[in-house]
């Protein structure tokens, strides 16, 4: 079998094997969602004005929360180690796994936020919008936490510090969704922004997999 | 004798046998009833002078409700009988409860909501029932979550059975906040109607489809009980008999 | 005291302005239970079945026994 | 199972960790069939060596070559290296750990499985297995590869004497096919017959 | 060396050798809070409303992760086995560990708190509230969140499963708090409600080490 | 170092794992003096028994006990157990270590250190050590411990030559002294005296 048929193979096996892991971030975004008027105030008003902006940081946190978890069992276990031996360049095989990712983990939590949006009473129109910027970006924020995953395999117990690592290179995605929000709730034109936001996840997505392998490959080599 | 009873009721391979017998009488017992109660409930009773016809939602919303919340209580009860016991069915009915409350708490909520759009016009509102059913149904869900993470059936039990009890603790105190919480904040427009005075032929069907909604919940913890039973005995030989036998 | 309260079939599933709202909940009741209910029995086939394999696979051991 | 012998040669190879030299200038060549024992006592740098042949551990200096192919990197699937990690996943079942990481059919993976001793758990999942059969199960990949140079560092760890002997075969057969292995151990191999490379611990 | 003296000397060591550990709650408190003006909007006055509700969910959930790793290294390295070989009941050593938990990693946090509230332009009388609501309720906080973390210990990998489980159950503190701080805008009197904050935490305290205890101990029996 | 010596005994000790019965009814006095070593192939159950003599899993059925103790919970401060687990943190240093697990002093600590071959790396953290430096660690508290039980899995895992012979000696004037040590391993000790339970492996 190819090397990709087996890669593909492992993960699928491995979401179905931890089931766990595919309905947390979920379960997580809701939850989240859910504390907020519980700390904030029920009035639907105020909360459907923060709303969507909430979700997007709630889905945020969901994302890095499963995304520090990437390359970890496999490092531990010394499964990784072996990815090398593989006759791929590493950067292929982080391609792959970064695909599954956001095939098996990501999606389906995008998915679920309309749930959320009824929950604060976002209006149809911004949670449309939200959905949008959410597919949109939501690869560039997948590679990115990939790469402080991967920074940060070799550290003591690196928890969510990869997370930490990687949040402030959010902020132009995160500022850019928040322009297609705030314009989607006053009607105006939210494809130039939706364009911006595409570009750079496709740069993300074409760039990044170099450097996840450079920093997979040093924590190997740092391991004994 | 009185040991002996409850020995029996401890020996999985009798309470598999009756309650295959139970299930069969819950189960036609409640289609009767169901069938009797809604159909009476959607189109024989009369409609509401306020809400009109969408009032007749609470059919299966109130019984649904009220089971989602006395399946926690169940729970709870199966989860100091496993502590204070040690006996395995408990927790075979602990697991059992915990999927079929869960569903129970899904519908509620979600028929709830539906009724929610014509009456209040939204589908959600952070009410205080409607906050402390959602907590609820994530207390459901985390049950199933830990149990469903946890390989050995054992550990998985007394892992879940702790956390039943300390929800169980903390289930009033919940419901207390939250009900303080939205009176600080809340206006009282959108209180759930309180209980108007029925007429009995409104009220009938709605006591017939609660105990036929009792008697489904009955059947279907029966049933997955019978389930995980098989499930966690595969090993002995009664159980192989049973399968041989039929 | 009990009689049917709409005049024809059609009014009773249009349920004059709250159909859309009633029969998705009482589907939606279906649905969960029933689908509690088949799942609960596919888990219980399953169960047996899996057992079956794992007596054939003993029976195939050791054929003594 | 045919395999392309391959000569594995290192030159010069030093490396130094927490300010000690572990080793420095060490050379050799092992044409195929040479069987390898780096010994020497704990932390004279054995596994450290193992990774730099394996291209896992860059060497402060040196170079490591294998066959013809000058770059180290370029030919590193020829390698088989089994470490100290058990390098299978907890999560998944031994079969499905097994057919990751080799490129074999499921009928040799099956078969692999049967010589160490793992038949009729292939569906256990890593986790609920012993010590010595979760060691059995990174083991199985001997049994599956066509690969020229084995790099086994400590594989006796954790196996009972049954499976001890069934290993040593499996690593004379490969020897004698033309292959590569270098590996280590703290144990006495009853039933090889290796060269010994001397690593002394410098404290 | 007394069994308690090992034990706080133990901890103090890995605060020390983990400083990352120590300063992640810190960082995770202040990017997300950061975050917040970026996907709402930079409107203090909005900010300014809605930020202590903010900032104690953000508290709460960097609280919360960090509570995960509890338990998890010592029960994979095995240390966590040997406490059953201590001369001590196993609750004792919880309380023990919980105590040094919330002294080097909440107190820390809490501290930090207020820089969060000058970024959201929070009113200082409210900042005061929520400081000592904080105080009060993480002590109720931490230990629900190490019997999550305990329960879960066993499990694959469970990552933030014991946070998900145990979330519901503190609805209650963040209600309370909810309520404090809208007192404590309006200038009302919040007294009564911080004595049943500082009750529940006192509950908390005396009654879930052991259910912690229990919960260890299953998972120890449970491991090979 | 002196110990009070006390006698281990199980009865009808029976564990069932995965529908598997592993052992059914074991029963065995072990007096002050006694040198127990568990054997059996991968699987067996080795583990499984001597964690349930540490009282850290519960048998199926059947009972031990400590001295005149009854209840086994009670008496488990007199058991040192060692595992298949390192039992050190990783970001600790290996007197960090070491000073947790034992409640002896520092002098006696650096010199358990001495024996096992660790001296001059105290302050390593044990991440940065090799294998089987690790297990040194581990092995460490062997020399600074008074307790009479002393229950160890595998302690030869990862140990060269030197180091096991010196274990081997420890172990032997612990029993001198009248202390108990049931043990397990694959490798054969050179140097030690001892009583054999088989468990068979029952698949
Ligand atoms: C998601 C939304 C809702 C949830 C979670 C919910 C939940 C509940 C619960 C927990 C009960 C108590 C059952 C019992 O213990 O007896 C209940 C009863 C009831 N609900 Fe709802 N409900 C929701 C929406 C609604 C709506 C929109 C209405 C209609 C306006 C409604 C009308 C009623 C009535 C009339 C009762 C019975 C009154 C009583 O026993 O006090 N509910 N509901
Ligand atoms: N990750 C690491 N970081 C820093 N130093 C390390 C690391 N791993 C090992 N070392 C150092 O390198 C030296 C050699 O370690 P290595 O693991 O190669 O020893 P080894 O010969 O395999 O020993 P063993 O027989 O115990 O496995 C050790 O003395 C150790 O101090
Ligand atoms: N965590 C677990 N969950 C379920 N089953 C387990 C678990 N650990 C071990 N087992 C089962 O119990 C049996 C005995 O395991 P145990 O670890 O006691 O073997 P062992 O004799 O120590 O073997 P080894 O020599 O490989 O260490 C194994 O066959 C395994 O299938
Ligand atoms: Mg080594
Ligand atoms: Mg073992």
């Amino acid at each position: 079998m190819s090397v990709e048929h087996r890669f593909l193979v492992r993960e699928l096996k491995l979401v179905l094997a931890r089931p766990g892991d595919f309905f947390k971030p979920m379960w997580f975004l809701i939850l989240v969602i859910s504390m907020v008027p519980l700390a904030l105030s029920p009035d639907s008003k105020l909360l459907g004005e923060i709303g969507s902006a909430m979700i997007w940081v709630a889905t945020l946190l969901a994302l890095l929360l499963n995304a520090d978890q990437l390359f970890r069992d496999d490092f531990v276990d010394g499964v990784l180690e072996q990815w090398l031996f593989f006759n791929r360049p590493l950067f292929w095989l982080v391609i792959l796994k970064l695909f599954c990712h956001w095939l098996f983990y990501v999606v389906p939590l995008i998915l679920v936020t309309p749930l959320a949006g009824m929950m604060l009473s976002v209006p149809n129109d911004v949670m449309i919008a939200l959905l949008v910027t959410l597919l949109l970006a939501t690869p560039a924020l997948t590679c990115f936490s990939a790469l402080g995953a991967a920074l940060t395999l070799g550290t003591a117990r690196s928890g969510i510090l990869g997370v930490l690592v990687m949040l402030p290179l959010f902020a132009p995605v995160i500022i850019l969704a928040a322009g297609v929000l705030t314009r989607a709730s006053d009607g105006s034109d939210i494809l130039p922004l939706l364009a911006l936001l595409g570009a750079f996840s496709i740069a993300a997505a074409t760039l990044l997999p170099l450097a996840v392998g450079v920093a997979l490959r040093l924590n190997i080599g740092g391991s004994s | 004798m009185g040991w002996r009873w409850f020995h029996e009721w401890g020996s999985p391979k009798w309470f598999y046998d009756r309650a295959g017998r139970w299930q069969r009488v819950c189960g036609f017992l409640a289609l009767a009833l169901l069938l009797v109660g809604t159909l009476w409930g959607l189109g024989f009773a009369p409609a509401d002078y306020q809400q009109g016809n969408s009032y007749r939602i609470i059919y299966l919303h109130v019984p649904v409700a009220f089971l989602a919340q006395a399946l926690y209580v169940a729970m709870a009860v199966c989860a100091i009988v496993l502590f204070v016991w040690k006996m395995k069915l408990a927790d075979v009915g602990m697991q059992a409860l915990a999927v079929v409350g869960f569903g129970f708490t899904v519908l509620a909520l979600f028929s709830g909501s539906i009724w929610g759009k014509p009456t209040w016009g939204t589908y959600w509102v952070w009410d205080a029932r409607l906050t402390s059913m959602l907590i609820l149904g994530f207390l459901y869900l985390g049950l199933i979550g830990l149990r469903s993470a946890i390989k050995n059936p054992d550990l998985a039990g007394k892992a879940c059975a702790i956390l039943v009890l300390v929800g169980v603790v903390n289930l009033p105190i919940i419901k207390y906040s939250v009900e303080w919480w939205s009176a600080l904040h809340q206006p009282a427009s959108f209180k759930l109607t309180e209980k108007p005075a029925m007429p009995a032929s409104m009220w009938v069907p709605l006591l017939i489809n609660l105990l036929g909604y009792y008697l489904v919940a009955a059947y279907l913890v029966l049933a997955s009980m019978r389930t995980v039973i098989l499930d966690r005995e595969r090993g002995s030989a009664w159980v192989r008999e049973v399968i041989e036998r039929d | 005291m009990i009689e049917f309260q709409f005049d024809s079939l059609f009014n009773f599933l249009r349920m004059a302005p709250h159909g859309i709202y009633v029969w998705p909940v009482y589907g939606l009741g279906l649905l969960v239970i029933g689908g509690l209910a088949i799942w609960i029995r596919y888990q219980h086939r399953q169960a047996i079945r899996k057992i079956r394999r794992i007596m054939n696979r003993e029976s195939i051991h050791e054929p003594k026994a | 199972m045919l395999i392309k012998p391959k000569t594995l040669q290192f030159q010069n190879l030093t490396c130094v960790r927490d300010d000690r030299c572990l080793f420095a200038d060490l050379s050799m060549t092992l044409p195929p069939g040479s069987l390898l024992r780096v010994a020497g006592p704990n932390g004279a740098g054995k596994t450290t060596l193992l990774r730099i042949l394996s291209a896992l551990h860059e060497p402060d200096s040196g170079t490591v070559q294998i066959g013809e192919v000058e770059d180290h990197l370029e030919s590193r699937q020829e390698i088989l290296y089994l470490g100290h990690k058990p390098q299978v996943c907890q999560d998944l079942s031994i079969m499905d750990n097994l057919m990751f990481l080799t490129d074999a059919s499921q009928a040799i993976c099956f078969q692999a499985l049967q010589f160490v001793g793992l038949k009729g758990c292939e569906d256990s999942l890593v986790r609920e297995l012993s010590q010595g059969q979760g060691r059995r199960c990174g083991l199985a990949r001997l049994w599956c590869h066509e690969v020229p140079i084995w790099i086994l560092d400590e594989p006796y760890t954790a196996l009972d004497p049954g499976m001890v002997a069934i290993l040593e075969d499996r690593i004379n057969i490969h020897v004698g096919e033309g292959g590569v292995c270098v590996f280590t151990t703290h144990q006495n191999p009853t039933n090889l017959r290796f060269e010994t490379l001397e690593l002394a611990r410098v404290s």
